[in-house]
C-alpha cells in the first residue's frame, strides 16, 4: 500500500482492509481474527498474532451463508460467515469467537466446524459480573491461554501480558482523546473519518496503530475545520461497519459527534488495570467494565433506578458530547439490542429528554437509501 | 398405442402436452388470461387438435399447477415440484439440479438419476426473485418478452437495483430510466438481481451435477446468460423450458394409476 | 383469521394417558393463582433445566413458565391480542413469540392494576414476586425478563448456564471448574431468595425435591429410550403433550405418578408391538419447536404418508441420570443440581468429538438420536421469531445429509404467530419429500448405513 | 409573499401555491417517469391559475420520493416531516397520522404539533398504494372505482397471501371458482387494512387519528381501516394535497424565521427549464387537469 499518512492512510487501510492485511500476512505475521470486543486483545499481541476484527460487508449480497444459516438470524454475523465461506478470511492463523451474543456464539461454532484453523478458541462468557461469573470468566481465559501456549509454543508470560495491557491502554486512551475533540461544535471530525480510523486499526498491529493515532490526532487538531453546524447526533445499539451508513447520516442533515457501540466507545471505553494478576485484570476490563446490552445487570429495586443503573452512561454521552438526538441502530434480529427499543426509547425520551429515532435495518448499502427519509425527517424535528 | 396427456396450469400459462407411447406428439401454450378453466380447455383443444387426437383417446391426464384444480375433465393432480423433476428427468436425463423460474414463484429442485426429489428449495412467500418482473418490464418498456434477452446481453454496465420487491422493482426501474439509465442496463440488472436471488437459494442445497433451466425464465437467453455467470456454471435448457411441467405431470399420473391399479390387484 | 378445521384424530393411536395431560398445566396455573390468594410468592421463570425451580419451590415458592404458558395461548389461538401490545409498546416482531406474548400480557396486566384480566387464557398469570430468567441456550431468555421490569416492577435473577464447545469441554479441569462456578452462582441465588423473602433454604427440602426431580426424570428417560422401538409406540404429538409432567413439574410426586403410567402404557405398546400410527412407513425426526397452534398437521402426515415423528427436539428431553460415580460423595443438592444440568447440556460431547463439529447443544443430539431412532428424514421447523432454536437447523441438515444420509425438508413457520405457518405449502413440501425419503434409504443401504 | 410547496411522490406529483393566507392554486398530476420535467411542467401551471410567474415565489420547498432533483427548489424536506406539518394545521388535534402513499405506508406521531415517533414500510409492496393498483389494474379495473366496488360485498373473502404478486394470483383463482368480485375485493381491502393496522399500531394509535395520502381516497380501505382500528378516523377533504400543503406552511415559517432572524434564506436562481431525459418519449403527460 502507499505511504499516505494519518486520515489519507487510516482510509486507505479501512478501503483495503483485506488486501492490508495479506500483505501483512505475506511480511511473516501471524494473524488472528475474533469476534467483538470480549476478546481480549492482549492475549493475542502478546504472542505477536495481529489481531483483526471479523467484520461483515454490507456491499456484499449473503450467498453462501444460507447453506449453513437461516435467514432470520442477526445479518451482521450472517455476512461474517458468508465472507469466510467465500474465502475472504483464508488468511487467518488462529480463530477467536466468543459467546458474546447467541448469534456470535452459534456461528462462531458453525463456523469451525467447516473452516478449521491452527489455533482456535470459543470464549463462554457468563452473562452477570457477580464475583463468580468474573472468577469464571478468568477461568476462560486461563484456557485460552492454555490453548494459545499450546498451538503457538509460546508461553504468554505475565511480563508479555503486562507489555500488551500497556500498549492496548495507550491506544485505547488515544482514541478516547480522538473523541474528546468532537465535543467541539462543530466537531473537527466527522463520524465517518473516526470510523474509517477505528476499523484500521482494528487490522494493524497495535504499535502501528497507535502511531497512526498520534499521526491523527494532530493532523486533526491543526487542520481548519471545514464541517457545519449541525444538529448533533449520538449513535448506540448495534454496530456499524460501513462508511455508506455514516455518511448517509452525515449527509441527512447530521454531525455523528459520538457512539455507543462496539466499533466504538464500547471498545475503547475503559482501560485494564494494572496489577500483579494480568488475568484477573483483563477479566475485570472485559466482563465487567464493557457495558453491552449482552450482560445482565441487577435490576434494582424499581424501574427508573434500574433505568438509571443500566443507561446512566449514556445520558454522560449526551451531556458531554451536547448531542442533540440518538440514533439507536437495530441489525435486524438482534435479540439484545432488540428487547432495550423500548426501555431506551422511554429512558432517552422522557428521563434525559432527547429525541430518539430507532430503525431497524437490513445490514445492507443495497437497502440504505430508503433510510435516508427517515433521518431527514428526524433531523427536521430536531432543528 | 398408449395417449397420454399431461396439463400445467400455472399462474400466467396453461401448458399441455400429449405423449404417444413414449414420445411427445404434440403440445401446446396458451396465457391464463384470468380463466383458468377455459385457458385449460383451450390449450388441451389446441394440443389435441395438434395430434388429431380426441379426449375420449387419452388414457390417461395429468394435471398440475397453480390452476390444476379447474381443469375440466377427469385427471390425477400432482404436485409441482414432482413434475418439475419428472418432466426435466425426461426431458435432460443427465441434469440433477433443476431451476425453474415461473411467474410467481421459483424453484430450485434436486433430483436423482430416476427423476425423483431429492431436495428442494421453493420461493413461496415472496415473489422476489420471480419471472413475473420480467413480463411487467417487457411491458413497461415495450420491449417485447423474446426481445429481452437479446437486450441484457448489449449491457455493459446492468444497474444494481436497491429492491427486492418485484413490484417496485418496476417502480425503481422506472425512474432509473428517467435518470437516464439505459434500457438494456436496466434489464440486464434485473436479470442479475433475479440470478442473486436463484443463486442465494442454490446455495441451501449446494450446486453439483449438471443444472437445467426451466419454467418461463428459462426462454430469456439474458437471464440464462446472467445466471451462468453469477453461478459460473453451463445451465442444460430444454427444447421447450415451458413444457416440463406438462410432462412430467404425465408421468406422475401414470405412475399413480399404475401404483393404485397393483394395489388394486393386491386386494383381489 | 383463517379457521382452520379441527382435523378429528381418527387414525392415529393417541396415548390414553396424554389426553390426561392437560390436566397438569392447569395445575400449575391454579397453584400460583391459589398461591396468591394465600399470600404465598409467586414466581415466572424460565425453562432451566431444573437448576433454580427446585430451589425455589423448597422455599415455598410457586411457579409459572411463560414459555409454557405461552405455547398454550398459541394452542388456544388467543396469543394474537397480546402480541399487538408488545408491538405497539415498540418490541420488534422479530422477538421471540412466547417474550411478545407474555410482554403484551404484562401490560394488560399492569393496565389492569394487576387484577389478572376476565378473559386470560387459562386463567392467566398471577403477578409475580419476582422474575428467574436463565443465561442457557438463548439471549431471549434473560433479556425478556429484564424488559418485562417496565410492567412489573420486581426483582429479576439470572441464573448463569454456561455451555461450551466440545474442545473447551475436553481441557483439563474445565469441567470441574464450571461446576464450582454454576454451585457458587446457585449460592448467591438462595442468598437472594432468603433475602427477598425473609427466610432460610431448608436444605433437607431441597434434597428431598430433588430426589423426586430425579426419579421423574428417570423415568422419562426411560420412556425415551423406549421410543426407540418399530413400530414406533409413541409419537411426537404425544410428546408435546405428556411433557409437561416432567420438564415442568418434575419435583411433584402426581406428575411422577402421572409419568410412571405413561411409561406403562408405551411399554406396554412395545410388548405387543402396537404402533402408535396404523402403518408405519417413514420415520421422521422432529427440531426444534413444534407449531403448537397447527399440531394436527402431524396427524394428518401420519395418516396420509404413514410417517411416524419418532423423536423431537433435544431440549424438551431429559438426558440420562447421573452416573454414581459422578453422585458420589456429593450430598449437596445445589451441586447434584449444577451436575444434573450441566450433564444435560454436555452429554453429547463424545458425539461431538467423534463428528469434529460444534455446538454441542442443538446439534450433536440429532447426530445420535437419527441413528438410535433409525430416522429416514429430518423436518425442520426454522422459526420466524425464536433464534436460538433455529440457528444451527440448516447446520444439523447439512450433518444429518453428510453423515449418515439423512435428508432433511425444512417447513417454515412460528411457535405462536399462524399467519407464518402455510399449511397447504407444509403439505405439498412433505408430498414431495417422500421420495427424497425413498432415495435416501437407498443410498443408506448402499453406504452401509443398517436403516 | 408567496410560497410553494411540491410534492413529487413516486405516483402522483402535486403542487400548492399559497400567500400568507390563502390557498392560490393547488394541481395533482400522474408523476410519470419523468420527476423533474413534471416538475416544472405542473409548477408553470400552477403559476399560471395563480395568475403569478415563478420569481414572484419567496420560497419553494420540494418533497416526496422524486425531491432530489428539482433545480428550482429552495429546499428539500422530507415528506414526513411536510404530511405532518400539512396536517397539523388542517387537524390541529391530531395525534396519530396514517399515510397511505403508493410507494411506501406511514405512521406518524405527533405531540404538540411535533414528530415524536414514526413508522415506515417501504420494502414490500403489500401494504401500500401500489398493492391496490397492481390488483386493480390485473383485473382491468380503475383504481378510483375498486374501494366503491368493495363497498358493496356481504361476505368478505378471506385472501391468505401477503405479496402482492400471490395475492395478484390468488385473486384470479378465487374468481375462477366463481367468488364474486366484491367480496374479493372487500377481502383485500381488509387484507391491506390489516397490514397497514398492524404498522401504525406499532407506534400506538391515539386519537384523533388522521388518514392521508392517495390511500384514503379510497372508501372502501378507510372503512376497512375504522373496522380494524374500532373507532371513526378522520380525512382532509384533499388528501393527496397534504405534503404539498404542509411543504408550502413550512415554507412559510423558514421565511419568517429567517427574518425574526435577520437574515434572508438562501434562495435559488429560478428558472424553470425542462430536462429531457431520454429521445422518443411518447408519454408526454397532460398537465394541470387534475383536482383532487
Ligand atoms: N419468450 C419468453 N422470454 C422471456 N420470458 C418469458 C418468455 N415466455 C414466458 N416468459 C416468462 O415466463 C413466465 C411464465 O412462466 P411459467 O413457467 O409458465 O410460469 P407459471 O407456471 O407460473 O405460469 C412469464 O411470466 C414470463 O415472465
Ligand atoms: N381516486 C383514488 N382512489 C383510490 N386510490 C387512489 C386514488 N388516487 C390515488 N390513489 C392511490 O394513492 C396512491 C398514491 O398516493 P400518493 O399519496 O400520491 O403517493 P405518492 O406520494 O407516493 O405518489 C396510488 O398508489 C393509489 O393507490
Ligand atoms: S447485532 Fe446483535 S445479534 Fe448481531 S452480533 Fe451484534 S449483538 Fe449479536
Ligand atoms: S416484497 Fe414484493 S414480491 Fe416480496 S412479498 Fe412483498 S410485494 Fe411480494
Ligand atoms: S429459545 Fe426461542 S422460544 Fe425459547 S425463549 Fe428463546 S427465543 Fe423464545
Amino acid at each position: 500500500m502507499s505511504e499516505k499518512k494519518g486520515l489519507a492512510r487510516a482510509a486507505e487501510i479501512y478501503a483495503k482492509s483485506e488486501q492490508y492485511a495479506r500483505e501483512l500476512k505475506n511480511q511473516g505475521k501471524k494473524i488472528a481474527g475474533y469476534y467483538c470486543c470480549y476478546v481480549p486483545l492482549e492475549m493475542l499481541a502478546a504472542v505477536d498474532y495481529v489481531p483483526v476484527r471479523i467484520l461483515g460487508d454490507m456491499n456484499e449480497n449473503i450467498t453462501s451463508a444460507d447453506t449453513y444459516l437461516p435467514t432470520v438470524m442477526c445479518f451482521f454475523y450472517r455476512s461474517c460467515l458468508d465472507l469466510a465461506m467465500k474465502g475472504k478470511y483464508d488468511y487467518l492463523d488462529a480463530f477467536f469467537g466468543a459467546h458474546s451474543c447467541d448469534g456470535a456464539e452459534r456461528v462462531s461454532y458453525v463456523w469451525r466446524s467447516y473452516l478449521k484453523y491452527a489455533c482456535n478458541f470459543n470464549i463462554d462468557i457468563p452473562h452477570t459480573v457477580h464475583p463468580p461469573a468474573i472468577e469464571y470468566f478468568k477461568n476462560q481465559l486461563e484456557a485460552m491461554k492454555e490453548t494459545i501456549e499450546e498451538k503457538t509454543g509460546q508461553k504468554i508470560s505475565d511480563e508479555r501480558l503486562a507489555a500488551a495491557i500497556t500498549l492496548y491502554n495507550k491506544q485505547r486512551g488515544l482514541v478516547r482523546e480522538l473523541y474528546a475533540l468532537r465535543k467541539a461544535d462543530p466537531p473537527p471530525i466527522s463520524g465517518t473519518e473516526v470510523l474509517q480510523v477505528l476499523v484500521a486499526i482494528m487490522y494493524m498491529p497495535p504499535e502501528e496503530g497507535n502511531a497512526l493515532l498520534a499521526e491523527i490526532l494532530e493532523e486533526v487538531k491543526n487542520r481548519p475545520v471545514t464541517a457545519q453546524k449541525k444538529p448533533r447526533l449520538l449513535i448506540t445499539g448495534c454496530l456499524i461497519d460501513n462508511i455508506s451508513f455514516t455518511k448517509l447520516i452525515e449527509d441527512s442533515g447530521f454531525n455523528v459527534v459520538m457512539d455507543d457501540t462496539a466499533i466504538g466507545s464500547r471498545s475503547f471505553g475503559h482501560d485494564v488495570a494494572v496489577t500483579g494478576d494480568p488475568l484477573g485484570s483483563l477479566a475485570e476490563r472485559y466482563l465487567d467494565k464493557i457495558v453491552c446490552p449482552r450482560t445482565f445487570r441487577e435490576t434494582g429495586k424499581n424501574r427508573a433506578e434500574d433505568l438509571e443503573n443500566r443507561f446512566g452512561y449514556l445520558r454522560k454521552f449526551v451531556e458531554d458530547w451536547k448531542a442533540d438526538g440518538v440514533y439507536l441502530n437495530i441489525i435486524r434480529n438482534c435479540d439484545p439490542h432488540g428487547y432495550e427499543i423500548p426501555e431506551l426509547k422511554y429512558y432517552f425520551e422522557e428521563m434525559v429528554n432527547v429525541p430518539v429515532l430507532a430503525i431497524e435495518q437490513d445490514y445492507s448499502t443495497a437497502s440504505l437509501e430508503p433510510l435516508r427519509t427517515r433521518f431527514q425527517a428526524f433531523a427536521e424535528n430536531i432543528e | 398405442m398408449f395417449y397420454r396427456a399431461g396439463l400445467d396450469i400455472g399462474s400466467s400459462l396453461a401448458k399441455a402436452v400429449i405423449l404417444k407411447d413414449d414420445e411427445i406428439m404434440a403440445y401446446g401454450i396458451a396465457p391464463i388470461s384470468g380463466n383458468f378453466s377455459r385457458a385449460a380447455d383451450q390449450v388441451m383443444q389446441e394440443t389435441l387438435e395438434k395430434s388429431g387426437l380426441r379426449l375420449e383417446q387419452l388414457d390417461i391426464i395429468g394435471g398440475t399447477g397453480l390452476g390444476a384444480s379447474f381443469i375440466p375433465y377427469r385427471f390425477v393432480k400432482n404436485t409441482e415440484v414432482s413434475c418439475q423433476s419428472r418432466g426435466v428427468h425426461y426431458l435432460l436425463p443427465t441434469a440433477r439440479i433443476v431451476i425453474e423460474i415461473g411467474y410467481q414463484a421459483s424453484r430450485v429442485i434436486k433430483i436423482t438419476e430416476n427423476g425423483k426429489v431429492a431436495d428442494c428449495v421453493v420461493n413461496d412467500r415472496c415473489a422476489a426473485g420471480s419471472g413475473r418482473i420480467l413480463q411487467v418490464i417487457s411491458k413497461v418498456l415495450q420491449v417485447p418478452l423474446t426481445e429481452l434477452g437479446n437486450m441484457s446481453l448489449k449491457s455493459t454496465n446492468p444497474v444494481r437495483f436497491t429492491t427486492g420487491c418485484s413490484v417496485f422493482a418496476e417502480t425503481e426501474a422506472i425512474s432509473r430510466i428517467a435518470e437516464g439509465a439505459k434500457v438494456e442496463d436496466i434489464i440486464a440488472g434485473l436479470h442479475q438481481a433475479i440470478s442473486l436471488k436463484i443463486s442465494g437459494m442454490l446455495e441451501k442445497i449446494k450446486l453439483d451435477g449438471e443444472c437445467a433451466i426451466t419454467g418461463g425464465g428459462g426462454k430469456d437467453a439474458g437471464l440464462v446468460k446472467m445466471l451462468e455467470k453469477t453461478l459460473q456454471k453451463e445451465m442444460l435448457l430444454p427444447a421447450e423450458p415451458l413444457i416440463s411441467g406438462a410432462i412430467g405431470a404425465v408421468l406422475m399420473a401414470t405412475e399413480k394409476t399404475q401404483e393404485f391399479e397393483a394395489a388394486a390387484k393386491q386386494e383381489e | 383469521m383463517e379457521e382452520k378445521k379441527a382435523k378429528k384424530r381418527t387414525s392415529a393411536k393417541t396415548l390414553q394417558t396424554a389426553r390426561e395431560a392437560g390436566y397438569f398445566g392447569k395445575k400449575m396455573l391454579a397453584n400460583t393463582r391459589t398461591a396468591v390468594e394465600e399470600g404465598r410468592p409467586v414466581a415466572w421463570s424460565m425453562v432451566d433445566w431444573w437448576l433454580g425451580v427446585p430451589i425455589c419451590k423448597a422455599m415455598g415458592v410457586e411457579m409459572v413458565f411463560p414459555e409454557n404458558w405461552s405455547a398454550f395461548c398459541a394452542a388456544s389461538r388467543t396469543a394474537e391480542p397480546n402480541l399487538e401490545y408488545s408491538e405497539m409498546d415498540g418490541f420488534p416482531n422479530t422477538l421471540c413469540g412466547y417474550a411478545r406474548n407474555t410482554l403484551g400480557y404484562a401490560r394488560k396486566l399492569k393496565d389492569n392494576n394487576y387484577v389478572i384480566p376476565p378473559d386470560s387464557p387459562g386463567g392467566g398469570l398471577p403477578k409475580p414476586n419476582f422474575l428467574l430468567g436463565c443465561g442457557a441456550v438463548c439471549d431471549a431468555r434473560y433479556k425478556w425478563f429484564q424488559a418485562m421490569g417496565r410492567y412489573m416492577d420486581v426483582p429479576v435473577w439470572m441464573l448463569e448456564f454456561p455451555q461450551v464447545g466440545y474442545k473447551e469441554y475436553y481441557l483439563p479441569g474445565n469441567k470441574e471448574k464450571t461446576i464450582k462456578f454454576l454451585v457458587d452462582e446457585l449460592k448467591a441465588f438462595v442468598a437472594f431468595l432468603e433475602n427477598l423473602l425473609n427466610k432460610k433454604l431448608d436444605m433437607n427440602k431441597l434434597s428431598e425435591l430433588v430426589q423426586i426431580m430425579f426419579q421423574t426424570n428417570k423415568i422419562a428417560h426411560e420412556v425415551d429410550l423406549l421410543r426407540k422401538a418399530v413400530p414406533s409406540p409413541m409419537v411426537s404429538q404425544d410428546f408435546w403433550a405428556v411433557m409437561t409432567a416432567h420438564f415442568y413439574l418434575a419435583d411433584d410426586l402426581e406428575a411422577q405418578a402421572f409419568y410412571q403410567r405413561v411409561y406403562d402404557e408405551v411399554k406396554h405398546r412395545v410388548d405387543n408391538k402396537i404402533g402408535a400410527i396404523p402403518n408405519e412407513k417413514y420415520r421422521m425426526l422432529f427440531a426444534e419447536l413444534p407449531p403448537w397452534h397447527t399440531l394436527g398437521f402431524f396427524d394428518e402426515m401420519a395418516e396420509k404418508h404413514g410417517i411416524a415423528f419418532v423423536f423431537e427436539s433435544w431440549n424438551y428431553h431429559v438426558p440420562s441420570p447421573l452416573t454414581a460415580e459422578e453422585r458420589h460423595g456429593i450430598s449437596d443438592p445445589l451441586e447434584l443440581l449444577a451436575r444434573f444440568s450441566y450433564h444435560k447440556f454436555h452429554e453429547m460431547a463424545p458425539v461431538a468429538r467423534e463428528h469434529d463439529i460444534d455446538p454441542i447443544i442443538f446439534v450433536a443430539p440429532y447426530l445420535n438420536y437419527v441413528k438410535e431412532y433409525r430416522g429416514d428424514g429430518l423436518m425442520g421447523h426454522p422459526l420466524l421469531s425464536c433464534r436460538p432454536a433455529t440457528y444451527t437447523l440448516m447446520h444439523v441438515r447439512n450433518l444429518l445429509m453428510e453423515k449418515f444420509k439423512v435428508p432433511s425438508v425444512i417447513v417454515e413457520g412460528d411457535i405462536i404467530d399462524l399467519r407464518v405457518f402455510n399449511e397447504e405449502e407444509a403439505y405439498t413440501k412433505m408430498d414431495a419429500f417422500i421420495e427424497t425419503m425413498d432415495y435416501h434409504r437407498e443410498l443408506r443401504k448402499k453406504a452401509g448405513l443398517d436403516w | 409573499m408567496i410560497f410553494a410547496g411540491l410534492d413529487i411522490g413516486s405516483t402522483i406529483t402535486k403542487i400548492v401555491i399559497r400567500d400568507e393566507n390563502e390557498i392560490l392554486a393547488a394541481l395533482i398530476n400522474p408523476t410519470g417517469a419523468q420527476h423533474r420535467q413534471l416538475a416544472h411542467k405542473i409548477t408553470e401551471a400552477a403559476l399560471k391559475k395563480a395568475n403569478l410567474t415563478i420569481d414572484q415565489i419567496d420560497y419553494l420547498i420540494v418533497t416526496g420520493y422524486g425531491r432530489v432533483n428539482v433545480p428550482f427548489a429552495d429546499r428539500q424536506m422530507s415528506e414526513i416531516t411536510c404530511h405532518m406539518r400539512g396536517i397539523n394545521w388542517l387537524f390541529p388535534n391530531v395525534r396519530t397520522i396514517i399515510d397511505i402513499g403508493g410507494q411506501d405506508s406511514k405512521g406518524i406521531k405527533v405531540v404538540n404539533g411535533k414528530m415524536r415517533n414514526f413508522i415506515m414500510n417501504d420494502k414490500c409492496a403489500a401494504g401500500t398504494g401500489r398493492f391496490l393498483e397492481v390488483i386493480a389494474d390485473s383485473l382491468g379495473l380503475k383504481i378510483e372505482e375498486i374501494g366503491e366496488i368493495a363497498l358493496r360485498s356481504t361476505h368478505p373473502a378471506d385472501i391468505s397471501k401477503i405479496c402482492t404478486v400471490f395475492a395478484e394470483q390468488e385473486v384470479l383463482l378465487r374468481l375462477s371458482e366463481g367468488v364474486p368480485l366484491e367480496d374479493i375485493l372487500y377481502g383485500l381491502h381488509l387484507s391491506m387494512a390489516k397490514r397497514i393496522h398492524a404498522l401504525v399500531g406499532k407506534i400506538g394509535i391515539e386519537k384523533d387519528v388522521v388518514v392521508t395520502g392517495g390511500g384514503a381516497l379510497n372508501n372502501g380501505l378507510f372503512k376497512c381501516l375504522e373496522e380494524r382500528i374500532g373507532f371513526p378516523l378522520h380525512r382532509p377533504a384533499k388528501p393527496l394535497l397534504t405534503g404539498a400543503l404542509g411543504a408550502s406552511i413550512l415554507a412559510q415559517e423558514y421565511v419568517k424565521k429567517a427574518q425574526a432572524e435577520g437574515s434572508l434564506p438562501d434562495k435559488k436562481e429560478r428558472k424553470l427549464r425542462a430536462v429531457t431525459f431520454f429521445d422518443g418519449d411518447s408519454a408526454e403527460t397532460e398537465v394541470a387537469k387534475g383536482s383532487g
